[in-house]
């Protein structure tokens, strides 16, 4: 099994998610982040004291998939996510050993 | 007797125009002993409500909402606390030192025959009004000012220090400073204008708020960390209840429902609404773009500059005393005050030391008799503003002496400053084991 | 002569009941000098304190808290800016043009004989109160009102263009209309029934809202991504304020502390209550579950369609008022908007529109004449729904061609919509430099 | 006739001090037939305003603090459709059982005679202002009782079973002990000092929030969960719009602007800033830190206590009061209830209860005849105190017999509790579909 | 080292928690995320508006543990997290090459 | 490629995110979460009912770096997140197989 673990833009989550499911993966993980990058945030002023804010809202989605079907995975995330604008995001692929269901302690692939 | 004539010098200080105009408290301006007007007695029930409104929960949230997360309780915690704790000392003895014959030194402070309110009786009067009742009001003014000075000290002072500090600067400055405005003491005599407290209130406060933040010195991380306002809703809030409120202050100041009632309220709705727009645009033309704290920061420090000018001037006036505060407390709370580097964290001394003392000059410019009773530079009357400059003066000396000797000996007892941990720690949880989740 | 004449107009028309009942205010009711009242002064001061409240932070509150997070502070500070702004508009040339003698045009606009509050004095009373009491309550209606369009237009309006708006629509629109009604001109003197604003402020405010809402364009993303309301704590503490507020506005219409002022009261909070109750339930049938913000929207749905009424019907009629109202307003802001697919977005035209205007008929049904001096369709009086009507369409006819040109003028001059970018990225970072943490 | 008698004496009941002290309402004390005072009538006006802004939003945003972030939406939901409900409820027959005559069961309920505000004209008076001005400030006690148990039964009750249950006991345990006490009942006949409603409102709303914890149970995971407050804001803003609208209730209670309303305005600000000091030190002792929820409990517990009192005591009496209110309340809401086990959520009991019964029973301590016109135990009156006790208990049977009747009725029949999954998913979502974001 | 990463249902947290430390295991890193999977969500109407909320408040805990205690680790977690019902949340392995403890600079498992 | 997971005090963000870029690592994600260790917590009271906090408020820095730059970036992220006190945190490695760039559809390397 592999964690595919994507940063997207906020307002492409549905997107996204509806591409994961139309894969038939069930399950995902999502995660409120802040991201650093090429995309250049933006400036607060508070009585004129100035915050340069480098940090911009993005959305961490992880799922946990069968080796099998990362590739098209990665193909539906970019897809959704993509606007072609500077700060669309990233996609990682990192192992997972082992899966456990918590409510029926089934394992790996039959855990996802 | 004494004992009444006093009374009436009290009241009538606050009413100057009223009395000037001569007619609109009529039991005030005859002999005759006062009888209660109900319609008086109704309006000042109403405004004491309106300027406890001020302090909580406005101002606490004026101020919770500026600061950073984990600093918001304290902010509204200081802010309660003071309230509470300076109730009972002004019922105690404040009220009297204020507002009761000082004897020879009269022209300086009160005395203390109203120690525990002794002798204000359920039916002794202070004009058309009840005297408990202008007692309570005048309590309101008396609890807020040093609730102000909070702005200037927040998420670092002591809890304990800062509880002391507000009795003793209380009884020390705010008592005095206001006898000798509205209690017959020698500013009263010399003729000062201060319809609503822009001297014995806002300058004051303003004044204490700098002094303060420079013994506390600067905030932990100031400069660098990020010190964004956690929650501008909650300022928002607290601005519209202070402007809300103000009415209470300003039009109450008139002690009665009456048509000196009606010109405060007037000109402290065009002022207040003025400023905020100077402050909105100057920052637009400055930064860009127009921001909600700049708006709101406007609105307050019209409110200030109006309030000794109130009952004095006209709508005219007011749009131009609006104007000048407006730009006049922008450019003091951003460009001067990031020059000199001193950090009166939520610009206590910019917007209510400098609105304050632009309020009380400009009084001296634009009184108009047919409106308050006292004629201003514009009509001729050269006089009045030297006299509202000693004015200030006055107050700006006392209240700076006595404020920084105050906190110094604070300093070198029990200490003001918490620690730099519970300063990054936040004060909600490091003072008072508490947070917002 | 001429001018206490159209004064008195002015007044009566708010106080129609008063007069008719023929007592409540005497001092208008003979043709001697009138003086002021206390009391009533007293009220009137509360009055435009609490009419105040409902703007900031009532209105702006109840708002901010339906839009997505990234918005709230754009809408807060589009409500604080119009206040301010219009605040000194009115006082420059609003009050003038509302209720001066417009000369031959004097059945459709006032003049400009008190621009910048000429004439206005100390002591010039309207009734028994000072005339800058009356123009400062008057004063609160003319900002509300235009404020309320704000939660049709909001995450997408320019700032710019929407101060432009505001402006321009309180001069064209507003100003007239309440001159019509309350100044003096052909709607008051054709009979037509608006005690505190249904017409005058509601309906103008919904039409306004809805051809706005038009004009500008649906959110983008409507219908698809989430607009769910960011805090409705918010939307609750401004309901709520709203609520408090209204009785400044209705029994502060009866320009006194009087036996009308307590009628107006009563109504006021039978059909606010009855209103809230009925859509509620409404929605806990279709829906399934009641929910506050369903309530809330109801309170407001009954206050808007009692304020025309409000001096001029009986309990009784104040339920059924209130009923119609929260059903009525329950099925237009919601199955309805949604059919026709239009993004009024915080629902100004159905709530404010279609509750004026329910309002406003059944003010001509329900009119009791023991209580507002004015008998309606139960009590015989068949003539005045059609008047109710007609006041109706006039206004809406007015007010959506003016509203729709004043807004084709900014769209093809200065632009009225924000970029996408700015709208994906939220108005508070975008137009004001500021973030909610 | 009887029916003047009666209002007068309902009327009497709430100015007691007043009428002793024979002149504060001279309309009253004649029997010359009662005119209108505009005076009067603004106050009351206001005051109307200022308790219906202690429900909402004060109350709700008091409660709505406390709980965990699931349930914020529900606790404001609950208090805002009930001050609706009963709104309704009282204008059909709660206003007529309270205060008409009862024929033979007088002294234990009023009758039916102001059914639907039957014959509670425009012009109808009581005392000065006018009787619909008096029935909607009556409202908002009666609103404001119930509404109060709410913070006893958070997290865990069905809002359908709320919503009659709410009904249910207003009619009968409310009303019944307003008309004991106001209305002519017995406990007015044999002395008991009431003079903002101690017992009926507070001890009452505490008994019964005792009761209904103990039917309801704990909520689920007490103990053992967090269930630290969500954000203490909301309380801090709740409970100073309670403070400030409270002088709505307590100087409202005079019935009008005078002397009277001076004197409670008085007590009332000094004992609650001195409960508050006396929580917060007391917990400073106990826990080592002082806390925004303890001082903002302090002055609720405050406001309790010195509700009974305010019309009858004298400054000192105030101080003592609060000082008592504050370390009593203290001890019962921390220490008692955790020995005990009784999950009174937001301490209802503690609280309301507590201060309502230490406020009761000093009232008989410190009343000066002074200013209330009654003796107290101080000033030799013996009979005074065993009279509130027996005021007290009288109230305490009643009110906890009906409410165990009227809760264990629901529980067999619709069911009071929702189920444990809709308690894990949190209410806001279980029971209104919405949420917080 | 091992990364073990679990999606539980936030009022689990205090359980799973004491599981851990009963272990010995002296930390954890958690986050409040939100899940999407069979457990299905809600819905909320606002004004006739209808939003289908289908990612639910989870809790992910993330604790790095040395290779000999993933088993006992595992076990703790789903004993401590199950409640039976839909939605109880899944467990992942994953492998850790290096761990530094920034205060100290020790490394790998001296650093946990 | 690794990613390397830092968990520092938050008002230590902005060095570690200098100290990185200082490398020419142009790119990190930052979450807020909540840390549980050797640095105990505190206690808050609520009228009498005592809560203990045994979880602080932590940040957690992720990024993803060519494995040539470990190292330097390991360093870096220690001397900038090292108070020296108890609580600075844990920095762990791990291995990335894959790396894309939504926006130009870039891999591994050459999407960071
Ligand atoms: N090396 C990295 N490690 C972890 N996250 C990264 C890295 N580089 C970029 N990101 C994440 O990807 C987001 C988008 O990256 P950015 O450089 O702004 O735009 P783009 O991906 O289009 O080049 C950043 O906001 C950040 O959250
Ligand atoms: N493939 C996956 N990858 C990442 N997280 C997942 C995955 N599947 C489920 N989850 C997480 O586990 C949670 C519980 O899963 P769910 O299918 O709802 O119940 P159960 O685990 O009992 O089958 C989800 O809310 C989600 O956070
Ligand atoms: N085994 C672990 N797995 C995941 N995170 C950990 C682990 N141990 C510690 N942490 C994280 O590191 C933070 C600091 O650890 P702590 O033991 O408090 O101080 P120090 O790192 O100085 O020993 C913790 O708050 C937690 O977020």
């Amino acid at each position: 099994m592999k964690l595919i673990t994507a940063i997207i833009k906020p307002f492409k989550l549905e997107e996204v998610r509806t591409a994961l499911t139309d894969l038939g993966l069930q399950g995902m993980t999502v995660t409120e982040v802040k991201g650093y990058g090429r995309q250049k945030g933006h400036t607060e002023i508070y009585r004129g004291a100035e915050y340069a804010v480098s940090f911009l809202p993005k959305i961490k989605v992880e799922v946990v998939v069968p080796s099998a079907q990362v590739e098209k995975a990665l193909d539906a995330i970019q897809r959704a996510a993509k606007t072609g604008q500077i700060g669309d995001g990233k996609i990682f692929v990192s192992p997972i050993e082992h899966t456990v269901r918590i409510r029926t302690g089934e394992a790996d692939d039959n855990a996802l | 007797m004494n004992f009444n004539g006093l009374k009436r010098i009290a009241a009538s200080a606050c009413t100057a125009a009223a009395l000037y105009a001569g007619s609109a408290l009529p039991s005030l301006a005859q002999d005759a002993a006062p009888t209660l007007d109900t319609g008086d007695t109704a309006w000042m029930l109403t405004s004491m409500c309106l300027v406890l409104m001020m302090s909580i929960p406005g101002l606490a949230l004026f101020y919770g909402g500026m600061v950073r997360k984990k600093n918001v309780l304290s902010v509204l915690m200081a802010t309660f606390a003071t309230i509470c704790l300076l109730t009972v000392l002004y019922v105690v003895v404040g009220y009297s030192m204020a507002f009761t014959e000082g004897g020879e030194y009269n022209s300086y402070i009160g005395g203390f025959s109203k120690v525990m309110l002794a002798g204000v009786g359920k039916e002794s009067l202070t004009g058309t009004i009840p005297e408990l009742v202008f007692m309570c009001f005048q309590m309101t003014f008396a609890i807020i000012t040093p609730a102000l000075i909070i702005g200037a000290i927040v998420d670092r002072m002591k809890f304990s220090a800062l509880l002391i500090f507000m009795s003793v600067w209380m009884l020390v400055v705010y008592v005095p400073v206001c006898h000798w405005v509205w209690g017959g003491g020698f500013l009263a005599n010399d003729g000062v204008l201060d319809f609503a407290g822009g001297t014995v209130v806002h300058i004051n406060a303003g004044i204490a708020g700098l002094v303060a933040c420079l013994v506390l010195g600067r905030r932990t991380g100031y400069g660098n960390e990020s010190m964004a306002p956690f929650n501008l809703v909650l300022t928002l809030i607290g601005a519209s209840l202070l402007w809300v409120g103000w009415f209470g202050f300003n039009a109450g100041s008139a002690l009665g429902a009456n048509t000196t009632a009606g010109v405060a309220m007037t000109t402290t709705q065009i002022a207040t609404a003025m400023a905020a727009l100077a402050w909105m645009f100057s920052e637009w033309l400055v930064h860009g773009k127009p921001s909600l704290l700049g708006v709101a920061s406007g609105a307050i420090a019209g409110l200030v500059a109006i309030t000794p000018a109130c009952g004095f001037v006209d709508p005219k006036g007011a749009l131009v005393i609006g104007a000048a505060a407006g730009v006049g407390c922008y450019i003091m709370s951003t460009g001067v005050k990031k020059a000199l580097g001193y950090d009166d964290s939520l610009d206590v001394f910019g917007v209510h030391g400098v609105g304050g003392i632009i309020g009380a000059i400009l009084t001296g410019v634009f009184a108009v008799e047919a409106y308050g009773g006292k004629a201003g530079l514009l009509e001729g009357n050269f006089a009045q503003v030297p006299i509202q400059v000693y004015g200030v003066l006055a107050t700006v000396v006392w209240c700076a002496v006595a404020t920084f000797v105050i906190l110094m000996i604070l300093k070198y007892t029990i200490g003001i400053r918490v620690s730099e941990a519970a300063e990054v720690e936040g004060l909600d949880v490091a003072l008072h084991g508490e947070s917002i989740q």
